[in-house]
C-alpha cells in the first residue's frame, strides 16, 4: 500500500492527466459530478455521491456511433473510433463499481457491445472507499463493502493521507506511473486503513436501510409481483421523469437517434427512461401504455428479470442516488418495503 | 420520398443574366429527391408549362420545384399547370431566384449560389408537401362602397346594373364627393354639377341602391364573400321619411354662422343644412355644434317650422349591422393644409387661394356667386398669378413625393376661363413643368397659351408677400431668360397637392387592406391588379389608390365593379385550403389557440379518442376550415404542437430553415 | 492641380448636397434676394457642379454675393440646398489661399457699426473654423 | 473586430417574411433593383404570427448567425391582428436571449410593408452590416453543425 | 396536521369526497411524497409539514379524470397553478374540493445537506405547529441545528403571499416568510455582460440531465405530449448531445409557460443538478410586468393571457437592444 498526501493531490492529478484522460468528481456551480480533470477544475472527493453516477465514463449519455455523408447522391459512412487509449476514472464508489459489473453483464455479452467494450478496457478504475456513508446508502443489502471497493486500485481517505492500493495488473501499471509522488504507506498506514474501515463498517451497520430484507425479490418472483395490485398505488405520485434513471449507476437503457448537422446525419445513441412514455415508441405505439406499467418495469427489472437472467445478480446496487433526487420522492426502497408490509399484512 | 421535378426558368435574361442557370440545374440535380431538372427561357410560357406537364407524365413526379419569379407572381400558374397534368396543385412550390435573388446581386458566382440554396429549401419543403383541397365558402350577393363621390356613384351603379345589390356609405349629409364642388371640368369645360347630377339621381332612384349618408363604417369582420359590417347611421336630427326637402328649414334657421363645408369655409350656412342645393338626399341635418337648440338648449325654430314634422332632437346614433360579399373603397382626396407654406402668404392673405377655393369662387352657388373677385376688398383683380407644384414633388415633409396630376389640368382650364370671361385680368402660371399626358390634355393647355394668351412662365415662385396698397407681391425666377421677376398680382392661386382623404387610414386598418407610405391604398398588383387591394373581396376605387382625374377614376371605378361583379356572381368560393388543423392526439384543449384566432374559427368539443390504445374523452380544439384564413398565430400559440398549418407546417418551415443554415 | 472632378466631389462632400436630387424648379433663384447681382444664378450652381465646372463657380462674383441667408436652403422643395453648394465653394477657395484666417483680437476693430448683424452672424458661420 | 476579418466573413441569415407585406415589400425590392447582400435568404410565411421561437433557434442551431422577421406595420396586418401578437412573442423571446448572454442584433423585427421595398432593401443592409460586426454566432448553435 | 386528518374524514364520510390528496409520510424523515386517502385506515401514515413542498395541484389533471369528487390540500401558491389549469380546462372545478392549507415556509433538504448535514435520522421543527425557528437534526454524527430560514425553498423567500387564491375551506394559518426580492436574481444577470451571462448559463445549464423532471412536475407544463417528445419539430432529443440542446429546451420550456407560469418554483425545487430554473420563469415575468403591466397568473381566471393579447402601443422588439 502506497500513500500521498491530501495537499498533493492536484500533483498527483497533474501526473496522472498528463498521460491520458481523467475523470473524477469536480463541483460545478454547487453539484458534483464526473468530469474530466484540468486545472481549473474544483476537485470535491468529500462529497459522498456524484448527482450522477460515473456510469457515463463508460457509457455517455451521448455518444456517436457513425456518420452518414453525402455528396450529391452518394452517401457514404464513416463508423465513429472506438476508445483506444486509456484513461483513468478516479473515484469511483464500491456501488458505482458493482454498478459497472450489472453494466458488464449486458453490454459485454454476446453480442458484444463494441463501443463500451473499448472503454471497459482503456479504462482504469480508482475507487474510493465511502468515508462517510449516508443515510440514503443500502449498498450492503447487495453484499456490497463500501469499505473495501475492488477495483483496479483501491483508495482510503484517512486523515491527512490518501491511501492507495493497487489490486490489478492495470492498477499496477497505474500506481508504477506515479512513482515518486506515492510512498509506501507503512506500518502506521496499513493501521490508518484498518480503522477507516472499521468506522466506516461500523456506520454502515447504523443505517437504516442497511437491513432492508430482499427477501422474495429474485427472478422466481414474477407473476407473483407482476400482478401485484401493490403497482397501481405505488406509482401514483410519479411525475414520469427520468431523474432515477439518469442518477442511476446500472441503468442501460439507450435510445438510438439521427442527427442532421446539414453536412451529415449522426446516428448517435442516448440514455432513455423506461418511465418516459415514449420509450420504446414505436409505429404501432407503445408496448407499455400505462405509467403504472413504466414503473413497474424499472423496479421489476432490477429486482425481478435481471437476477432472473444474471445468476441472481440484481441490477441494484444500493446507491441511493434515486432515494436523494426522485422529485416525488420515490424509490426503490419505498416499493421493497411496501411489499414487505404487504407481506406482513397477510 | 417525393419525386421531384425542378424547373429552372431563365426568365429572358431577367435571372440567366446573373444566375448560372444551367449550373444551378446541373447541382440540383444531384439532390436526392430530384429526379428531373431541366431549364428553360420562360417557364411561364405556354412551352414552360408543358414541360412541367410531360415531366410529371413521364417521370412520374410528385412534386414540382420551379425556380423562377416571386410567387405571387407565378405560383397561381404553376399550380394550375401541373393540376391540368393531374397533379395536386399543392405539390408545387415556388423558389424566387428572380425578385429575391437576380434582381438584386450583380456578381454571377454568389447569385449562383444564393439560387442554388433557395432550390434546396423549395425542395425540402415539397418534400413534405401533402395534397391538399379547397374547401368552399358561400358569396353574400350584396356589395358595400365606401364613399359616395363619383368613384362610389360610378362603382355603384355598375354594380347595380348586373343586378346585385348595393350600399353606399357617405361620411357627409349628402353624395357628390369633390366632383360636386367643381365648376367647370376638363379638357371640355363641362359644367361639373350638371353631369354629377343626373348620375346622383340614377344612384338614389335605383332600387339596387341604398345610400347611407351622414354614415360611417364602424367595424369589419368576416372575409372575401362573407364580410360583416357595422354602419353608423349618425344622428341627423331630422326624419328622413316626413322631411319633404322644402328648405324653410334653413332659411329660418337663426344660426347661420357655422363655415360651409362645401364652399371650403368661404362663406358661411345655417346650422341645419343641407350642404348643396342638388344634395342627395335633399334631407338637412342640424350641425349640433352650431344649433343653439343644442347648445344652449332654447331655439327649437326649425321644428316649429316645419310643417312636416320631421325635426327630431332626440334622434340617436344608429348601427346598421349588414353583409357583403364585396367591398370597394372610394374614400377619395383631399388638399393638403398649407399650413407650412408660409412663403406663399396663404394664411396671411385672402387673396392667397387654393385651385379648390377658386373653384368654388367661379361657381354661380359659391361664395361670391360666381364672380371672380377678391375676397379681402371685393375687388375685381387685375392681375392673377397661379403657381403650380405647391407641396407637390417635394423632397422634405412639408409636402408629397408625388406629382398630384391634375393641377397642369386644371390650372389651364382656371387660366382659360378666367381668360375668357374677364380678358382683361392678366393671367400668369409659374411651373416647373406642364404635364398634360392624355387625350386632347395637350391641345387643351395649347389653347390656353396660344387662344387665351395665358402667360406661362417656367420657374417656381420663391415668395409672395402682402404689400401695403393691399396687393401681392410675387417673386420668382424665370429660368428661361435668366431674370429674376417681382411682379404685383391681385390675386394667387396656390395649385395644392392633393392627399388620400385621412379617414382612409381607419377604414384600411378595419379592412386589413395595406396603405403605403403617402397613404394610398396598396393595390394587389401595380400593375396587373390596380383596383383590386391585396385584401381578397377589397376593391379600389378612384383617388383613395393614386392621384387621378374625373375620366380616370370613372373607368377605374368601372374596373372595380367588374372586380366586385365577377366576385358577386360567385354562387361559391373556393377557400384557401392552408388551414390550420389540430392533432387531437397532442391537443391538451387549453383554448390558447381559440384566445388569439381573429376569425372565431377555432371552438372545442368533447370527443373519444384512442391515443395509442388508451380511450378517453378528451376536450379537443377543432377549426373551422371555412373561416380559418391560415395565419398561423394559432400554431405558435400552442404549446404542445397539436395546432398545425397546412402548406406552411412546422416542419415544412424548419425543413426550409435546415436547407438554408445547411 | 485639382481636377473639377475632385472638387465637385469635395463640394458634394463639404455640403452635403446631392445635386441629382435637384428638379429644375428655380425656387432657389426666385427667392434670393441677391439675384441681381450674382453672375451665376443659384439655380444654376447645382448645374455648375453637375458639370463639374468649379473653377468658374469659385470664380464668379455670385461667391460674394450670396448672403448666406439660406432662403434658397429653406425653401428648396427637393432639399437640394443651393446656398450649401455656394458656401462649399467658397471654402474650397479659402482653403486654396491657405490660413487667412482673422484672430480674434483683430475682429473689434475691423467692425464697422453699419455692418447689419446679419452679415456679421453669417460670416463667423462662414468663417468658423 | 477588424474591417478586414469582416470583409471574408459571410454571415448565414435567414429571414422570415410574411406573405402580405413583407415578402411583397422584398419582391419590390427585387424588381426596383435595390439590392442587398446575398447572404439573406428570404423564408416566406403566411404572416410574421406563424413564426415559432422554435424556427428561430432551430435557426441558430443550424450555423445561421442572424435571424430576421419582416412582417406587416402594426395595424396593417392582412389578418387583423397576427403581427401584434408576433411582436409580443419575439419581444420576450430577443429579451431571453439578451438575458443568456446572446449578442444584441443577432435577431431583429422589422415592419416592411408592400411598398416598401426600400426599406426592406436598406434594413437588410443594414441587418447583415450589424451581423458582419457582430461576427459569426458562436454562443447559439450545435456544435455538430460547425463545418 | 391532526385537524387536516380530522377534516379529511369527515369529508369522505358525508361522501363529499371519495379520496383525498395529500401527502404521506417516507421512511427518511424529509421525503413524504403525494399520496391517494381513501379509507381510515390510510390516514396513519398521513402528514403535512415543512417538507411537504410538492405542488399538488398538477396531480389533479389525472384526479379530474376520476369518478367523483378528490380532496385537496393547497397551499397558497399551489392555488395559483390550479386557477391557471382551470383557465386552461386541465382541470375541473367541480372535481375538487379545495382546503387551503397554511403554510410556514417549505424546506429543503438540499440546503440542509449543503450546510454539511448528512446521515439524517430525524428532524425536529418541522412541523406547522411548531414555534421554533430552528431545525434540529438528529444524525449518525451527531446533533446538529440549523435555522428554519436558512433550510426553505428559494422560492418561499419570495412567497407571493398567504392568499389562497381557490379553495372551500381553509385550514391552519400561515406565515410571512418573504423576505427577499423576487426579481433581484433576475436584476443582477441582466446587469451583466455579454459574456457573462453566457457564462453563467453556459455553467448552469451545462448541469443538466435532460432528466425531465422539471417540466414533469410543472403544473404550466400540462401538455399530453411536449413538443420535444413529438417529432411535430423535429425536436426530440433525449439527451443533450450539444450545450445547444439544454438551452433550446430551457428556453422554449420558459417560453411554452410565460404567461402561464405562477412562479410555484417546482422546478428549481426537484431539478436533480440544482440549476436555478425559476431565473427562466421569472425572467419572462418581469419582462412581462415592465413591458405590458403586471400580470401574475394564476391570480385571475378570467384575465387575459399577456401572450393572448396586445395592445397596439406594445414596445417593439427592438427595446431589449436600446433599453438600459
Amino acid at each position: 500500500m502506497l500513500k500521498i498526501e491530501k495537499e498533493k493531490l492536484p500533483e498527483l492529478f497533474a501526473k496522472i492527466a498528463a498521460g491520458q484522460e481523467l475523470y473524477l468528481p469536480v463541483n460545478i456551480s454547487g453539484q458534483v459530478n464526473f468530469a474530466a480533470w484540468d486545472e481549473e477544475v474544483q476537485v470535491d472527493l468529500t462529497t459522498l455521491k456524484s448527482v450522477k453516477s460515473p456510469k457515463d465514463a463508460f457509457f455517455p449519455q451521448s455518444e456517436n456511433l457513425y456518420t452518414c455523408k453525402r455528396e450529391g447522391k452518394k452517401i457514404t459512412i464513416e463508423p465513429e473510433e472506438l476508445k483506444n487509449q486509456s484513461f483513468v476514472v478516479f473515484g469511483m464508489k464500491a456501488c458505482d463499481v458493482q454498478g459497472l459489473k450489472v453494466l458488464d453483464q449486458v453490454f459485454l455479452s454476446d453480442p458484444v457491445d463494441t463501443f463500451y467494450a473499448a472503454r471497459r478496457e482503456h479504462g482504469v478504475i480508482v475507487a474510493l472507499a465511502c468515508h462517510e456513508p449516508e443515510e440514503t446508502c443500502f449498498c450492503k443489502v447487495f453484499g456490497i463493502d463500501c469499505a473495501e471497493p475492488a477495483a483496479d486500485v483501491a483508495a482510503w481517505m484517512a486523515g491527512e493521507e490518501l491511501f492507495f492500493k493497487p489490486l490489478t495488473e492495470k492498477g499496477e501499471a497505474l500506481t508504477k506511473s506515479l512513482e515518486g509522488l506515492l510512498t509506501p504507506a507503512g506500518e502506521a498506514g496499513e493501521q490508518a486503513v484498518e480503522e477507516e474501515k472499521a468506522a466506516i463498517r461500523a456506520i454502515v451497520e447504523k443505517l437504516p436501510y442497511s437491513n432492508l430484507s430482499l427477501e422474495g425479490w429474485n427472478g422466481d418472483a414474477l407473476t407473483e409481483k407482476f400482478d401485484s395490485p401493490l403497482w397501481e398505488e405505488l406509482y401514483k405520485p410519479c411525475l414520469a421523469c427520468g431523474t432515477c434513471t439518469f442518477v442511476c449507476p446500472t441503468c442501460q437503457c439507450y435510445d438510438i437517434k439521427d442527427y442532421n448537422t446539414g453536412h451529415g446525419v449522426q446516428r448517435y445513441r442516448c440514455w432513455d427512461s423506461c418511465m418516459y412514455s415514449d420509450f420504446t415508441m414505436m409505429a404501432h405505439g407503445n408496448n407499455r401504455t400505462s405509467q403504472m406499467q413504466r414503473f413497474r418495469q424499472r423496479f421489476m427489472h432490477k429486482l425481478v428479470y435481471f437476477p432472473a437472467n444474471n445468476d441472481g445478480m440484481y441490477s441494484c446496487v444500493g446507491c441511493g442516488r434515486c432515494v436523494e433526487k426522485c422529485p416525488a420522492a420515490l424509490n426503490i426502497v419505498k416499493v421493497i418495503k411496501s411489499f414487505q408490509k404487504q407481506g406482513g399484512e397477510k | 420520398m417525393q419525386r421531384i421535378g425542378v424547373f429552372v426558368c431563365h426568365c429572358g435574361s431577367n435571372i440567366a443574366a446573373t444566375v448560372d442557370v444551367e449550373k444551378v440545374v446541373e447541382i440540383i440535380r444531384q439532390e436526392p429527391g430530384v429526379v428531373h431538372a431541366e431549364d428553360y427561357q420562360y417557364m411561364c410560357s405556354e412551352v414552360g408549362q408543358a414541360k412541367i406537364a410531360d415531366a410529371i407524365h413521364e417521370k412520374g413526379l410528385t412534386g414540382i420545384v420551379v425556380c423562377s419569379c416571386s410567387p405571387r407572381m407565378h405560383e397561381t400558374t404553376f399550380r394550375k399547370a401541373a393540376e391540368r397534368a393531374g397533379l395536386n396543385p399543392y405539390m408545387v412550390e415556388i423558389a424566387n431566384i428572380r425578385e429575391h435573388c437576380s434582381w438584386i446581386h450583380k456578381d454571377v458566382e454568389e447569385a449562383t449560389k444564393k439560387a442554388v440554396i433557395l432550390a434546396r429549401a423549395a425542395i425540402a419543403k415539397v418534400n413534405l408537401n401533402a395534397p391538399l383541397k379547397p374547401g368552399e365558402s358561400r358569396v353574400t350577393k350584396r356589395a358595400l362602397i365606401i364613399g359616395g363621390g363619383i368613384a362610389g356613384i360610378q362603382t355603384a351603379l355598375d354594380i347595380a346594373d348586373a343586378g346585385y345589390e348595393v350600399d353606399i356609405v357617405e361620411k357627409t349629409p349628402s353624395i357628390g364627393g369633390r366632383m360636386s364642388q367643381l365648376d367647370k371640368t376638363f379638357p371640355t369645360l363641362d359644367c361639373s354639377a350638371c353631369i354629377l347630377t343626373p348620375k346622383m339621381v340614377e344612384a338614389s332612384a335605383h332600387e339596387k341602391i341604398t345610400i347611407y349618408t351622414y354614415s360611417e363604417v364602424e367595424k369589419v369582420t368576416g372575409f372575401v364573400g362573407d364580410f360583416t359590417v357595422d354602419i353608423r347611421k349618425k344622428a341627423r336630427s331630422v326624419d328622413m321619411d316626413k322631411c319633404t326637402g322644402c328648405g324653410v328649414c334653413q332659411e329660418k334657421c337663426p344660426s347661420k354662422k357655422a363655415p360651409s363645408e362645401f364652399n371650403r369655409g368661404l362663406s358661411n350656412r345655417s346650422a341645419i343644412y343641407t350642404p348643396f342645393a342638388q344634395a342627395i338626399p335633399n334631407v338637412p341635418v342640424i350641425d349640433r355644434e352650431h344649433c343653439l337648440k343644442f347648445q344652449k338648449g332654447k331655439c327649437g325654430v326649425c321644428a316649429k317650422v316645419c310643417q312636416a314634422g320631421a325635426i327630431d332632437y332626440e334622434q340617436k346614433d344608429e348601427i346598421v349591422t349588414e353583409k357583403y360579399g364585396a367591398i370597394v373603397v372610394a374614400t377619395g382626396f383631399d388638399v393638403i393644409k398649407l399650413d407650412n407654406y408660409d412663403e406663399y402668404a396663404y394664411s396671411q392673405s385672402k387673396d392667397v387661394i387654393t385651385s379648390l377655393e377658386l373653384e368654388r369662387i367661379m361657381n354661380a352657388a359659391g361664395p361670391t356667386k360666381g364672380h371672380l373677385e377678391r375676397l379681402s376688398d371685393g375687388k375685381a383683380p387685375r392681375e392673377m398669378v397661379f403657381i403650380q407644384c405647391v407641396g407637390s414633388r417635394c423632397a422634405d415633409d412639408r409636402g408629397k413625393s408625388y406629382c398630384s396630376k391634375i393641377c397642369c389640368m386644371y390650372t389651364a382650364k382656371h387660366a382659360m376661363l378666367i381668360r375668357d370671361k374677364y380678358p382683361d385680368v392678366n393671367v400668369t402660371v409659374f411651373y416647373i413643368d406642364v404635364r398634360t399626358p392624355g387625350k386632347n390634355f395637350d391641345e387643351f393647355y395649347r389653347r390656353a397659351v396660344e387662344d387665351f394668351g395665358v402667360n406661362y412662365i417656367k420657374g417656381q415662385v420663391g415668395k409672395v408677400a402682402p404689400q401695403p396698397n393691399g396687393r401681392l407681391l410675387v417673386q420668382a425666377s424665370d429660368l428661361l431668360d435668366n431674370r429674376q421677376i417681382k411682379m404685383e398680382a391681385d390675386m394667387v392661386v396656390l395649385a395644392a397637392a392633393i392627399e388620400p382623404n385621412p379617414d382612409v387610414r381607419k377604414i384600411a386598418t378595419m379592412l386589413t387592406a395595406s396603405i403605403d407610405t403617402n397613404n394610398f391604398l396598396t393595390e394587389a398588383h401595380a400593375k396587373l391588379r390596380p383596383v383590386e387591394s391585396p385584401t381578397a373581396g377589397v376593391f379600389l376605387s378612384g383617388v383613395c389608390q393614386g392621384p387621378k382625374d374625373i375620366p380616370e377614376t370613372v373607368a377605374q371605378a368601372g374596373a372595380a365593379a367588374v372586380k366586385a361583379i365577377g366576385l358577386l356572381a360567385k354562387d361559391k368560393l373556393l377557400t384557401n385550403p392552408c388551414t390550420a388543423h389540430s392533432d387531437e392526439l397532442l391537443c391538451n384543449g387549453c383554448s390558447t389557440c381559440a384566445n388569439v384566432c381573429p376569425y372565431g374559427a377555432i371552438t372545442y368539443e368533447v370527443r373519444q379518442v384512442n391515443d395509442h390504445g388508451i380511450r378517453e374523452d378528451r376536450r379537443l380544439a377543432v377549426v373551422n376550415e371555412a373561416l380559418c384564413q391560415g395565419c398561423g398565430a394559432c400554431t405558435v400559440a400552442c404549446p404542445s404542437g397539436a395546432m398545425d398549418l397546412k402548406g406552411f407546417s412546422n416542419r415544412q418551415i424548419l425543413a426550409e430553415v435546415d436547407a438554408i443554415c445547411q | 492641380m485639382i481636377t473639377g472632378k475632385k472638387q465637385a466631389e469635395l463640394i458634394k462632400e463639404i455640403s452635403g448636397v446631392n445635386p441629382l436630387k435637384c428638379m429644375k424648379c428655380g425656387k432657389c433663384s426666385a427667392t434670393c434676394p441677391s439675384y441681381n447681382e450674382m453672375d451665376i444664378k443659384p439655380h444654376q450652381f447645382v448645374s455648375y457642379v453637375l458639370n463639374e465646372d468649379i473653377e468658374a463657380l469659385m470664380q464668379s462674383e455670385s461667391l460674394w454675393k450670396c448672403l448666406s441667408c439660406f432662403a434658397c436652403v429653406e425653401r428648396c422643395p427637393r432639399d437640394v440646398k443651393p446656398g450649401k453648394l455656394i458656401d462649399a465653394a467658397r471654402q474650397l477657395l479659402i482653403r486654396q489661399r491657405g490660413q487667412e484666417y482673422l484672430s480674434p483680437d483683430e475682429v473689434p476693430e475691423l467692425l464697422d457699426p453699419e455692418i447689419p448683424q446679419q452679415l456679421l452672424v453669417s460670416a463667423f458661420r462662414r468663417y468658423r473654423r | 473586430m477588424s474591417i478586414e476579418t469582416n470583409e471574408t466573413f459571410r454571415p448565414k441569415i435567414v429571414a422570415f417574411c410574411c406573405n402580405w407585406c413583407s415578402y411583397a415589400g422584398a419582391d419590390l425590392a427585387g424588381s426596383s433593383r435595390l439590392s442587398y447582400p446575398a447572404d439573406v435568404k428570404i423564408i416566406r410565411v403566411p404572416c410574421s404570427c406563424r413564426v415559432n421561437p422554435m424556427f428561430i433557434l432551430r435557426a441558430f442551431e443550424k450555423g445561421a448567425d442572424g435571424v430576421i422577421l419582416c412582417g406587416c406595420h402594426p395595424g396593417d396586418c392582412h389578418y387583423s391582428t397576427g403581427n401584434y401578437y408576433a411582436r409580443r412573442r419575439m419581444t420576450l423571446l430577443f429579451s431571453m436571449l439578451d438575458y443568456i448572454g446572446v449578442e444584441n442584433g443577432r435577431t431583429r423585427v422589422e415592419w416592411v410593408s408592400a411598398a416598401e421595398g426600400v426599406k426592406f432593401s436598406a434594413t437588410m443592409n443594414e441587418f447583415v452590416e450589424k451581423i458582419r460586426s457582430l461576427g459569426k454566432n458562436v454562443r447559439l448553435g450545435d456544435l455538430r453543425c460547425r463545418s | 396536521m391532526q385537524e387536516l386528518i380530522k377534516r379529511a374524514k369527515e369529508l369522505l364520510a358525508d361522501g363529499t369526497v371519495v379520496r383525498v390528496l395529500g401527502w404521506k409520510a417516507g421512511d427518511l424523515p424529509y421525503n413524504p411524497e403525494p399520496a391517494y386517502f381513501a379509507k381510515d385506515t390510510d390516514f396513519a401514515d398521513f402528514v403535512y409539514n415543512g417538507f411537504c413542498g410538492a405542488n399538488l395541484s398538477k396531480y389533479m389533471i389525472e384526479a379530474s379524470k376520476m369518478e367523483g369528487k378528490t380532496l385537496v390540500f393547497l397551499k397558497p401558491c399551489d392555488t395559483y397553478s390550479f386557477n391557471q389549469l382551470l383557465k386552461e380546462h386541465r382541470v375541473e372545478r367541480e372535481k375538487a374540493y379545495i382546503i387551503g392549507v397554511g403554510c410556514k415556509g417549505k424546506l429543503d433538504i438540499e440546503k440542509i445537506k449543503a450546510l454539511g448535514i448528512k446521515g439524517i435520522q430525524s428532524i425536529s421543527g418541522a412541523e406547522l405547529t411548531d414555534e421554533a425557528e430552528t431545525l434540529t437534526v438528529q444524525t449518525l454524527y451527531g446533533e446538529k441545528t440549523c435555522a428554519y430560514k436558512d433550510a426553505m425553498l428559494e422560492r418561499c423567500h419570495v412567497c407571493k403571499g398567504k392568499e389562497h387564491k381557490i379553495y372551500d375551506e381553509l385550514l391552519l394559518t400561515s406565515r410571512d416568510t418573504t423576505d427577499a426580492d423576487r426579481f433581484a436574481e433576475v436584476a443582477r444577470i441582466e446587469g451583466l455582460s455579454p459574456e457573462e451571462k453566457f457564462a453563467f448559463f453556459q455553467k448552469e445549464l451545462g448541469k443538466c440531465i435532460r432528466c425531465n423532471a422539471c417540466r414533469n412536475v410543472c403544473p404550466a407544463c400540462s401538455c399530453r405530449k411536449c413538443v420535444f417528445d413529438s417529432n411535430k419539430f423535429d425536436s426530440s432529443q433525449k439527451a443533450n448531445a450539444d450545450s445547444f440542446e439544454e438551452k433550446m429546451f430551457h428556453i422554449i420550456r420558459a417560453f411554452h409557460v410565460a404567461g402561464r407560469c405562477t412562479d410555484c418554483g417546482e422546478c428549481s425545487r426537484v431539478c436533480p443538478q440544482g440549476i436555478p430554473l425559476h431565473l427562466f420563469n421569472r425572467k419572462f415575468i418581469k419582462d412581462i410586468d415592465e413591458f405590458y403591466g403586471e400580470y401574475q397568473a394564476g391570480e385571475d381566471v378570467d384575465a387575459d393571457a399577456p401572450l393572448t393579447s396586445f395592445t397596439f402601443e406594445d414596445v417593439e422588439p427592438s427595446v431589449v437592444s436600446t433599453r438600459s
